[in-house]
């Protein structure tokens, strides 16, 4: 392992973990959630063991992914309140994905896109879990009316999908912003990444 | 693939048609409300044929028993007292169980290939082998039909007796029925009788007789004619205009191509952005100031 | 049935009263769909429940269980008021013109000749008028006020709608309607069957509703003719061979009945059921009483019967009385008896006031089950909680159970409600150690004769000398005992018309009882069979169901007694001339050119008598006609007259009001003690009547899973009103009493049983469902005869099943 | 393990591809849809008639086996025979349930007895069953046969013993019960022809 002492403490091991397992159990959800959502994905159930498997263990893993959300969530609410910086960081961001970063105005830890994304993905994941639970046939269908049920179940898929969208667009941000995966790998990231990308975050930090 | 005993029409979960060069007769169940007695011999004769047997419940305080379909009753009588000034009291019962729908809800919900097949005589039947048991039958279903079995977590309804009707034989609960209230025939045929049947029954005052062939769901392969055609929910419920619901629409139709369209755009504009616009990484300008802040730190 | 099931079909009326054909018969009820539909029949019934019959009935009308004596006299006097009857019918085909005895009278609810200490009649006043000529008077002109057209007409004017209403509960608007739709049927084109079974059999004055139903159907011409008729829709698969075969107290095969102990003389024995013609020219045809019995002690005691000893006369049980099974079981409580042997029966289940069936099988010494079935007999003496509350170490009895095998593990033939004997195949083995029927008799019977032999002891004779001429002689084969009961000739029999021709070589099986003898030369063990299985085959077995008619009759399907006829009197349906009442309806009729009767039935008549001959169809009855006038047959009189149940739900008879000994059938027979377990309004208020559901046979399919799947738990119906007065909720537990015992069941709340207005009271009825036992896999419950009255038919003996008196709460 | 930016990279977009591959149809062929095999394609057929009500409906057994010597003819399924002409193939759903008749957990399958004051039932063999029945008919017949009424005329009869008969047996069953019990002289003797 590769430390540069001067590197900046970007989140601790705790945080990591808990981010992976949502991580891991969203790769999961997304796969089975998608064999069983569109039939050209359907093959996607053999890497869970068969249909029969992927039905009976989605919901579960979704329970899972469920839990450690709600600990992350709160884990990261307080630094996700959106400010009027960062709103003007959002309506910048079109020239932040054109590649020109000169003038989005200084980020703390977390920029305008991450904490929307945040807030996003707790919505979803409320609508998951609710519509997953009204939808979830061997326990808790028979205690819903059918029209909440098929609601239930079309929410599911559109959430879910949007979910997918903005994960990918997490993902690849993470990717495109090089020096970012770091963070969630071994917790840290440069100090030039922290005062490239976060600036008001690095000054905070490192106490300037 | 290989020859079956019946074609296919249509199979849930799958993208392309089955072949389709060959024609079969299109096949339908007649129902006939005004000569049914709720005597039950169809909820035996199904029983007996597919080998079900349901749990002896208990009794309710009306006739019908079991109370509802489930995994084992693939068909149940529903009773319904109505009285009207008209007409004074009636007896309203009906058969209750699969309508083999043209378009079937359950077919359009289902995620597992080849789970739930249509055959081109119109017969809608389930694959247990190939059931996950996800549920989503019963969330197309317009009519309340499928039921999940609490042991194998399988999707169960009625088959139309499928395994008969390949052979060259009538459905079970069709053949045993005694008071010639369900009959089986080609579609077309059981128009015609139900027409007869309709004009009978308005002969003997039943203005509003009709044939129940709904077309919400393209029609179905197991229609009722009901005396009171302008009121099926008379029957206890019967759907006056059933369709597959808007939501099971939506989900299994628009937002599949809209969802993975998203996501591929989601990858491939990710793939192509990075192409385009390169990495955003840290610029020199920023690393050589950090630098600097560092040696001063030193 | 006079008819059969599938000649329903050519019905354009169809009554179904006193019973409920959809529930208990639903293959047979399949011809009711079909006249409605193909023959546009209108469909009425009558029934104090809006049954799975009412549901498709056309018209439906209510009415209060047991007074349907009233309700059909409301639809004569209808029928005769309003000229609605099939006049040239009745004037050649019944007794309407024939003159009863001076001295018959009707007053006050009794006829002339009762005695109410012996609660009988002396029925001689109840005979018609005998001419000099040794015939019975007539008076074609109907002048003479005794003849029985006008005795019928004062008897039936009292029963107006009003009084209809008043009885029956039936709304006036509603009784008319029927009657309209009923007297429709009074025309030559339009016919009307009538369908009942033991919603008009299990009451006090039973055969009297019946009788009146015939009597309409007489009036209306329809008696005799496809798609008419009285029809009995029998309730078990072979009661209608049980009964041809005489299992009865006093009857033997082919409806011969046995010797009374007053009529120990045999000429006089057969003199007595052999009458001579009352009228001239017709037949009588119980004349060959004799051929008939000498066949069938020839069948059983064959060389030990002979022309010497009578044909074994003195082997034949003498009756003081009728043991019916009320009987039986009074004797049994009494203590009276001490073995029975039920085969394929349970009467515990069966019998009414099951705690004095229990009571009386605790008093027998012995007790044999023979059944397929555990049934609730065979462990009457086991505690069953609640259900059956007895201590089987006070119970003495020895009870054997022997297991028997059904229908699927034997060959041999049953015989539907429609007379068809029909031939079953065996399919499989039975399980375990089970045996068939005859096996059975035939292993009890051989060891009996063999101690017999051997040690002596009662009249050995007739055990001795029974016929049993079986290859293997403990397990006689179906095949031998029906080729027994089709009988056979010992001696060549010549053709009468040229004695050169050769009819039948000794040693044959014989074609028609019209070639039994009474010279011992043949055997028949059921005259009414022969035919059955003759040197042809066995004609039970055919399966040619060929309609060239296109009117049901299928003469190639089966064999139907007698001589393969399937409608009864049908010679009825052609006019007097010989000509069909309906030239669309081709039934039978006279071929002038061949000089015989021809058509799609086997016809019910001398085959070559010309209409000219003036024979007339009814050639069982002495008079060659249908009576109104029942003479002495009936116990309670020649006319029906509406009696209360015994249990009245009103205390009085509206029809006599002020004779409250004409309340309930004064000529009923009622044991000591059961008139004391009558119950009164007081306490029971609330009508109770018994009956099938369509999901259960009786009590054999509560072991039968599928059947309890569909009805897995005992109930009772109970009308809204009452329910509501009650607090009672369908789905609650009630409990039911009546004055015998109490049961407790599930409340059905229902729309189809409505309060009716009798006599200025509401009356409610409780409907209860009889499947349910303590033995079986549905849930087990407990027996309804535990309500029920100990009191039959005053002629028959049927018990009141289908009226009575219970309160109902909530339990 | 460590897993690099461009490994994971690798990993996501091989995800992808796969799934891509899939969804432009690489899939495995699926199973054929084939409906349940005729059940009773071999079966022996037998005729026979429903035991219940009086309509007397023809129906079909079906047995395993060919009747073959060896195979154990158990029936497997009932239906109507659509031959007959009441029923023409029809059943109500008693006739329907046949099956389970026939194969009721209720069917009797030993000779029984339950001795007096007893609690339960004891299995015998017909041998025994048949001779102490016998023994019982014969003692009571001899004690209480009444040859002669108070009259003195010749009676014959004995009414101390009855015997219910079936309503389902066959005629052949009836009609040998009729001949054994007239033998005996019995007359409380009764059918099911009222209930």
């Amino acid at each position: 392992m590769i430390r540069d002492p001067s590197d900046l403490k970007r989140y601790n091991a705790s945080e990591r973990a808990n981010h992976w397992v949502v991580g891991i159990c969203f790769i999961l959800l997304a796969l089975s959630g998608l064999a069983l959502f569109h039939p050209a994905l359907f093959p996607l159930t053999g890497l869970f063991g068969g249909g029969v498997w992927t039905r009976i263990l989605h919901p579960f893993v979704g329970v899972v992914m469920m839990l450690f959300f709600v600990v992350m969530f709160f884990r990261f609410k307080h630094l996700n309140q959106m400010t009027q910086t960062d709103w003007e960081w959002v309506k910048r961001a079109k020239e932040m994905v054109d590649g020109d970063d000169h003038n989005m105005p200084e980020m703390g830890k977390y920029n305008g896109g991450q904490k929307l994304l945040f807030w996003f993905l707790g919505a979803a994941m409320l609508v998951l879990f609710a519509s997953g639970i009204v939808i979830w046939r061997a326990y808790f269908s028979a205690y819903f009316p059918i029209g909440v049920i098929r609601t239930g179940a079309l929410l599911h898929a559109a959430f879910a999908a949007l979910m997918i969208i903005a994960i990918i667009v997490h993902v690849y941000a993470a990717i495109w912003v090089r020096g970012t995966i770091r963070a969630m790998l071994y917790g840290t990231v440069t100090r030039a990444w922290a005062k490239q990308h976060h600036r008001a975050w690095y000054r905070q930090v490192i106490g300037k | 693939m290989a020859l079956q005993s019946l074609d296919i029409a249509k199979r849930s979960a799958t993208t392309t048609e089955p072949p389709q060069a060959r024609k079969t007769i299109e096949v339908a169940k007649l129902i006939d409300v005004s000569k049914c007695i709720g005597c039950k011999a169809c909820q035996v004769a199904c029983m007996q044929w597919n080998d079900l047997r349901d749990e002896v419940g208990s009794c309710g305080g009306t006739y019908a028993n079991p109370t509802d379909m489930t995994d084992q009753s693939w068909t149940v009588m529903r009773y319904a007292e109505v009285e009207s000034e008209e007409r004074g009291l009636e007896w309203l019962i009906r058969k209750d169980g699969c309508m083999h729908c043209e378009d079937p809800g359950c077919l359009k919900a289902c995620p597992s290939p080849g789970a739930i097949i249509k055959y081109a005589n119109g017969i809608v039947d389930f694959h247990q082998e190939n059931c996950i048991g996800c549920g989503y039958c019963v969330t197309g279903c317009p009519f309340n039909v499928p039921r999940i079995s609490k042991k194998d977590s399988k999707a169960y309804k009625c088959t139309l007796c499928s395994d008969r009707v390949a052979v060259g034989l009538e459905p079970a609960c069709v053949k045993v029925c005694p008071t010639g209230s369900i009959s089986f025939g080609s579609k077309e045929d059981m128009k015609e009788l139900a027409e007869e049947r309709v004009t009978e029954l308005q002969e003997r005052g039943f203005k509003n007789a009709g044939l129940y062939d709904p077309v919400g769901v393209g029609g179905t392969h197991v229609m009722y004619v009901l005396n009171h055609a302008d009121k099926p929910s008379l029957y206890s419920g019967l759907p006056n205009d059933p369709t597959i619901a808007p939501t099971v629409s939506l989900w299994k139709g628009f937002t599949k191509p809209l969802a993975m369209a998203g996501i591929a755009v989601a990858a491939l504009g990710g793939l192509f952005h990075y192409v385009m616009k390169g990495p955003n990484e840290v610029s020199k300008e920023v690393e050589a100031e950090v630098e600097k802040e560092l040696e001063a730190e030193k | 049935m006079t008819n059969h099931w599938t000649d329903i079909k050519n019905a354009d009326v169809i009554l179904i009263m006193g019973g409920n054909a959809a529930e208990a018969h639903p293959c047979g009820f399949k011809w009711v769909t079909e006249a409605k539909a193909k023959n546009k029949a209108r469909l009425v019934v009558v029934d104090p429940r809006f049954t799975r019959s009412a549901a498709l009935a056309d018209l439906y009308a209510p009415i209060r269980t047991g007074t349907d004596i009233a309700f059909l006299g409301g639809v004569i006097n209808y029928l005769i008021t309003n000229d609605k009857v099939h006049m040239d019918y009745i004037k050649s085909y019944t007794d309407m013109s024939f003159l009863v005895k001076e001295e018959f009278a009707f007053a006050e609810g009794f006829f002339s000749g009762y005695d109410a200490d012996k609660r009988k009649y002396d029925k001689a006043s109840w005979e018609y008028q005998m001419g000099a000529d040794g015939y019975v008077k007539s008076d074609p002109s109907l002048q003479d006020p005794h003849c029985v057209w006008n005795l019928m007409k004062a008897h039936f004017s009292r029963y107006t709608p009003d009084v209809v209403e008043n009885i029956c509960g039936t709304p006036k608007a509603k009784f008319l309607q029927v009657a309209e739709l009923l007297a429709s049927s009074h025309t030559p084109d339009r016919v009307m069957t009538i369908l009942y079974a033991l919603g008009w059999t299990q009451h006090s004055v039973g055969s009297q509703i019946i009788r009146t139903a015939a009597m309409m159907q007489l009036l209306l011409g329809n008696i005799g003719r496809a798609g008419g008729g009285v029809n009995a829709l029998r309730g078990h698969s072979n009661i209608q061979g049980l009964t041809d075969l005489g299992l009865l107290s006093n009857l033997l095969p082919g409806y011969m009945t046995l010797p009374g102990e007053k009529e120990t003389d045999y000429d006089q024995y057969i003199t007595k059921r052999a009458p001579k013609p009352m009228r001239p020219g017709q037949m009588s045809y119980w004349q060959n009483y004799g051929k008939f019995h000498v066949s069938l002690m020839k069948a059983w005691y064959g060389a030990a019967a002979t022309k010497e000893n009578n044909w074994a006369f003195d082997y034949l049980p003498k009756l003081d009385k009728t043991y019916d099974v009320l009987q039986v079981f009074e004797l049994m409580h009494q203590g009276k008896m001490n073995g029975y042997v039920a085969q394929g029966f349970n009467p515990l289940n069966s019998f009414p006031n099951k705690a004095k069936v229990g009571a009386a099988l605790s008093k027998l010494k012995f007790l044999v089950i023979i059944d397929p079935l555990a049934t609730e007999t065979s462990e009457f003496w086991q505690n069953h909680g609640e259900f059956n509350d007895v201590d089987p170490a006070k119970i003495q009895t020895t009870v054997f159970r022997l297991p028997s095998t059904c229908f699927a593990e034997e060959d041999g033939a049953i015989i539907n409600s429609g007379r068809w004997l029909q031939w079953h195949w065996k399919g499989a083995e039975p399980p375990g150690e089970a045996k068939g029927d005859p096996e059975i008799m035939a292993g009890i019977f051989l060891r009996l004769r063999e101690m017999y032999k051997k040690d002596g002891g009662a009249f050995p004779d007739p055990i001795l000398n029974l016929t049993w001429p079986y290859k293997v002689p403990h397990e006689p084969s179906a095949e031998e005992l029906a080729k027994e009961y089709n009988g056979k000739t010992f001696a060549d029999q010549l053709d009468p018309k040229d004695p050169t021709k050769l009819v039948k070589k000794a040693g044959e099986l014989l074609d028609s009882f019209a070639q039994l003898k009474d010279d011992g030369s043949t055997a028949s063990g059921c005259w009414i069979f022969t035919g059955a299985w003759t040197e042809k085959g066995n004609m039970m077995a055919r399966r040619d169901n060929a309609d060239p008619y296109q009117n049901g009759q299928t003469l190639g399907w089966a064999f139907a007694w007698p001589a393969n006829r399937r409608i009864l009197y049908n010679r009825a349906a052609a006019d007097p001339s010989g000509k069909p009442w309906d030239p669309k309806r081709k039934q039978v009729w006279w071929d002038g050119a061949q000089g015989k009767w021809v058509g799609s039935d086997v016809p019910d008549f001398k085959v070559d008598s010309a209409p000219e001959d003036g024979m007339s169809p009814f050639i069982m009855n002495p008079e060659g006609v249908a009576r109104f006038f029942a003479r002495g047959m009936m116990n309670e009189g020649p006319f029906p007259e509406h009696y209360e149940p015994f249990e009245t739900p009103i205390g009085v008879n509206p029809m006599h009001p002020n004779n409250p000994k004409a309340t309930s059938n004064p000529a009923a027979r009622v044991f000591k003690g059961d008139m004391e377990a009558f119950g009164k309004a007081k306490e029971f208020p609330y009508a109770a009547t018994t009956y099938r559901l369509t999901e259960h046979f009786h009590y054999w399919t509560k072991h039968v899973e599928s059947n309890a799947i569909i009805q897995p738990e005992q109930f009772v119906e109970i009308g809204e009103a009452l329910a509501a007065e009650k607090g009672i909720k369908a789905g609650d537990k009630v409990k039911v009493s009546s004055n015998r015992g109490y049961i407790k069941a599930v409340a059905v709340v229902t729309k189809r049983i409505q309060p009716l207005k009798v006599d200025g009271k509401t009356v409610h009825h409780v409907g209860i469902p009889l499947h349910w036992g303590f033995k079986g896999v549905a849930k087990n419950g407990f027996i309804t005869n535990t309500l029920t009255p100990f009191v039959g038919d005053g002629n028959t003996q049927t018990p009141e099943f289908k009226s009575f008196l219970v309160n109902v709460e909530k339990a | 393990m460590q897993l690099s930016r461009r490994q994971f990279f690798k990993v996501a977009a091989g995800g992808l591809t796969g799934s891509s591959l899939v969804a432009m149809g690489f899939s495995p062929t699926a199973a054929l849809a084939e409906v349940r095999t005729f059940k009773l394609a071999r079966t022996t057929e037998t005729r026979n008639t429903c035991p219940y009500c009086s309509v007397g409906c023809g129906i079909i057994m079906y047995s395993l086996g060919d009747r073959a010597k060896n195979a154990h003819a158990e029936i497997i399924h009932i239906e109507g025979d659509p031959d007959h002409p009441v029923n023409r193939g029809t059943l109500c759903p008693k006739g329907a349930g046949l099956l389970d008749f026939v194969h009721s957990k209720n069917r009797l399958k030993y000779p029984e007895v339950r001795e007096p004051g007893s609690k339960e039932w004891k299995r015998i063999g017909w041998d025994e069953a048949f001779g102490r029945i016998a023994k019982l008919i014969k003692e009571d017949r001899d004690a209480n046969f009444i040859a002669k009424n108070a009259d003195g005329v010749t009676v014959n009869r004995w009414l101390s013993t009855g015997f219910l008969a079936a309503s389902a047996s066959s005629n052949e069953s009836g009609y040998i019960t009729h001949k054994v019990v007239r033998s005996l002289g019995m007359l409380a003797f009764d059918n099911q022809a009222r209930v």
